[in-house]
């Protein structure tokens, strides 16, 4: 039984605070380790937002885009970064609202670490994109319409 | 075993600068091979940074990630000769972790 | 019919090799290297290569004119080959059109055959302003009925055309799609009607 | 060992000259856009013409934008690396490297060796482009068979190309070079002949031929930009960009699979891998692009 079995199967937070006591698990570690499957399969901002650990989103201006063209040539890959301005910025979020699931990433933030963070998405389609921040446990999004285009010759 | 990530990490004035390349799939669980079967889902799902022995960057990923992802971020608290170490982990379970010296 | 020119040709090489060269070359080295470095792969067979009148000719001419003659001469036999619909109708639905229009799938030797083809306008055309996407090897089509009338001359233009590319502009870059079996006539008068119906987006 | 049946170049040559195929300057050679012909009175009244120029397109300027993103972080540095360590590996039923391939500036030598290809090569007789000689030396040097040396030319999601790893790593090698293609052997100047004839033969069902896309001015497929690979100036800018990590396919592209699926698209059969002809479509279009600084391996959507 491996590691992420033995969460599972024993569903949650004392046995992972228990290993983590024992020395099995350092902390930062099991952060990362539990990969949270309720916002991975949310089907849009809210319900994603919610499996995140929110009630609901207030749009921010403090949330930019950054290398996130209007027009992707090809949605295979999607440059998308997200910038926050917003004060104890602990988490940002991508999501692609037309995507089978919204949620694409998640990047925890900590201390001395800028809450700015680049990555590149699959989108199926035209479809607006958030990007979601939460500090202070409050949630932030802002929206960004990326149109993906057809290409070449074969079809 | 999967290839070996590229990573760069750059001293940015006070602030390091770290670009991520890794090698995986990220297979959606939707594509077809030639035959026509469905290949499997199988994606990293996180990712952790680290410098020094703390994090500075923790990312949890869904198949919605490309291929071959990028990931850039910035991080204070560092300087040149540092070690910055970067593991992802996929959902099969597999693992791959790689370093890079801050120049 | 092949056998007999071939004879004929054969019989004329003794006395003149260098006209009866310009009438059926002998594959020079290049045309042999050129066939050798393909092979057969699904539907595509090596049959592809092998060029019509218009085709060698257009070859002959891509970077210099080709002269009026040979143009008139391809273009009035290709015309010939364009059976118009039997029931004078052009016009199809634009909306399935419009998706012939958008796909570029068919004839490749990774594509089911058994699949219609697409005609992937485009790919060249600038059609429906809606869509971003659009390639310049070809005119801009929008508004195409709008600009010329909702004439059935226009239409039937329209129809020809798409068949046969080369029935109306001799070494043009379009595919004849008609006349080499890419699209159904169903799938031509689709196309039609989105360039000739007033409902259709390239008319808006 | 694969060479083919070569009849000597001078008979060739001689021949070619008949077909008019030896055009001296070919590289400035231009296509006027056929001269249309027998249309109905009707068209007179055409549609504006095509799309301003692209600079002034704001979908045109987003899609800059867009390939400007990408530009930094290419995953192409994956098949460096992996190319790299297969190219140092001991490998093959002889167990050795490819340490002592000869690219073309002698045993070993990798940098600056892509952009003098195509190029003869006395050991073979034969004009070889990269992936062509990397197969000569899997054979000669590791002991691969010929059939071994040229499985798996381009990769997929199940099956990883060694060739497009090794690939990746030779090009990487010759970035900032100027492309330097030789025309002084006669073999050589017949493959560029043959490649320039293949460039301008129109066949398959759509009647296309490479020059169908690809010998005249800004134009675009849908908002791709097609290069006129007869002209220097964009003969260079697309020559020296491949291979290339295509973002459609999560794959680096070598040259021999630009040619390969350019081919498909065109409808044509397929075109074999290291085939005397896409060789010589290389020599026609590297030459082409002789001047022009190598910049690969670049990434394309």
């Amino acid at each position: 039984m491996n590691r992420r079995e033995v969460l599972k199967a024993s569903g949650g937070t004392t046995v992972m605070a228990l290993m983590i006591s024992v020395g099995l698990l350092k902390s930062g570690d099991a952060a990362a380790q539990e990969w949270n499957k309720n916002a991975f399969e949310a089907k849009n901002l809210n319900d994603t937002v919610k499996a995140l650990g929110g009630t609901a989103a207030t749009e921010s201006k403090d949330i930019t885009f950054v290398n996130a063209p209007d027009i992707a040539e090809n949605g295979a890959v999607v440059p998308v970064g997200v910038q926050s301005k917003i004060p104890k910025t602990e988490m940002i979020a991508i999501l692609v609202e037309k995507n089978p699931n919204s949620l694409s990433a998640s990047f925890t933030i900590p201390d001395g670490t800028e809450a700015t963070v680049s990555t590149r998405v699959k989108m199926g389609q035209t479809s607006n994109v958030h990007a979601v921040v939460k500090a202070e446990g409050k949630f932030y999004y802002a929206t960004k319409e990326i149109k993906v285009t057809l290409g070449g010759c074969g079809g | 075993m999967a290839d070996p990530m590229r990573i760069r990490a750059q001293m940015a004035g006070s602030m390091v600068d770290v670009r991520v390349l890794m090698a995986h799939e990220m297979e959606t669980g939707q594509r077809r091979d030639a035959a026509g079967k469905i290949v499997p889902a199988w994606y990293i799902q996180s990712v952790t940074a680290t410098c020094n022995g703390k994090t500075v960057l923790s990312a949890q990923w869904g198949p919605a990630v490309s291929k071959n992802p990028f990931l850039s971020f910035r991080f204070s608290g560092a300087k040149a000769g540092d070690k910055v170490i970067v593991t992802w982990t996929d959902n099969k379970g597999d693992k791959r972790t790689d370093e890079a010296v801050i120049s | 019919m092949k056998t007999t020119y071939l004879m004929a040709t054969l019989a004329l090489v003794a006395a003149t090799s260098a006209q009866a060269q310009t009438k059926a070359p002998a594959p020079d080295r290049a045309t042999q290297v050129m066939k050798a470095s393909f092979k057969e792969r699904g539907q595509a067979k090596l049959d592809r290569l092998n060029q019509d009148k218009a085709m060698e000719l257009c070859t002959k001419y891509t970077t210099t004119p080709i002269p009026r003659k040979l143009a008139a001469e391809i273009e009035a036999e290709n015309v010939k080959t364009i059976p118009f619909p039997a029931d004078g109708k052009y016009l199809g639905d634009w909306k399935a059109g419009e998706r012939i229009a958008q796909s570029g799938v068919g004839m490749q030797f990774t594509d089911n055959p058994a699949n219609p083809s697409g005609a992937n306008c485009y790919a060249c055309h600038k059609l429906a302003p809606q869509e971003l996407s659009y390639g310049t090897i070809g005119s801009s089509l929008y508004q195409f009925g709008k600009l010329r009338g909702y004439s059935p001359d226009i239409a039937k233009y329209a129809y020809g055309k798409i068949y046969n590319s080369q029935a109306y502009a001799a070494c043009s870059n379009m595919p004849r799609f008609g006349h080499n079996k890419v699209l159904t006539e169903t799938q031509i008068k689709d196309l039609v009607a989105l360039l000739m119906d007033p409902e259709s987006p390239v008319n808006k | 060992m694969y060479r083919t049946t070569t009849p000597t170049a001078a008979k060739w040559l001689a021949a070619a000259a008949t077909f008019g195929l030896i055009v001296a300057g070919a590289v400035g050679a231009q296509a006027p856009a056929p001269k249309a012909a027998g249309k109905p009175a009707a068209t007179a009244k055409a549609a504006p013409a095509p799309a301003p120029a692209k600079s002034t397109d704001p979908t045109v300027r987003e899609i800059e934008k867009y390939r400007e993103a990408l530009a930094d972080g290419n995953p192409a540095d994956l098949w460096e690396v992996r190319g790299e360590e297969l190219w140092k590996q001991k490998r093959g039923p002889k167990n050795a490297s490819l340490e002592k391939c000869d690219l073309g500036l002698g045993e070993g030598v990798v940098k600056g060796a892509y952009a003098k290809l195509p190029r003869y090569f006395e050991d073979t007789d034969r004009v070889q482009d990269l992936e062509s000689r990397l197969v000569t030396c899997m054979v000669m040097l590791q002991g691969f068979s010929y059939d071994q040396a040229k499985r798996a030319p381009f990769g997929s999601p199940e099956n990883k190309s060694n060739m497009e790893a090794l690939v990746a790593y030779a090009t990487a090698n010759s970035r900032g070079a100027k492309m330097n293609v030789s025309l002084s052997h006669p073999k050589e100047k017949e493959a560029y002949a043959i490649g320039k004839k293949m460039f301008f033969h129109r066949g398959g069902p759509h009647d296309f031929s490479c020059a169908t896309c690809h010998a005249q001015d800004n134009i675009r497929i849908r908002l791709q930009d097609l290069p006129n690979l007869t002209k220097q100036e964009p003969a260079q800018r697309a020559y020296t960009s491949w291979p290339a990590y295509r973002v459609s396919q999560g794959e680096l592209r070598s040259f021999q699979w630009r040619l390969f699926d350019c081919f498909r698209q065109q409808r044509f059969p397929e075109l074999d891998f290291t085939s005397e002809g896409s060789v010589a479509l290389t020599t026609y279009l590297a030459r082409n692009a002789n001047g022009g600084i190598f910049n690969a391996p670049a990434i394309k959507r």
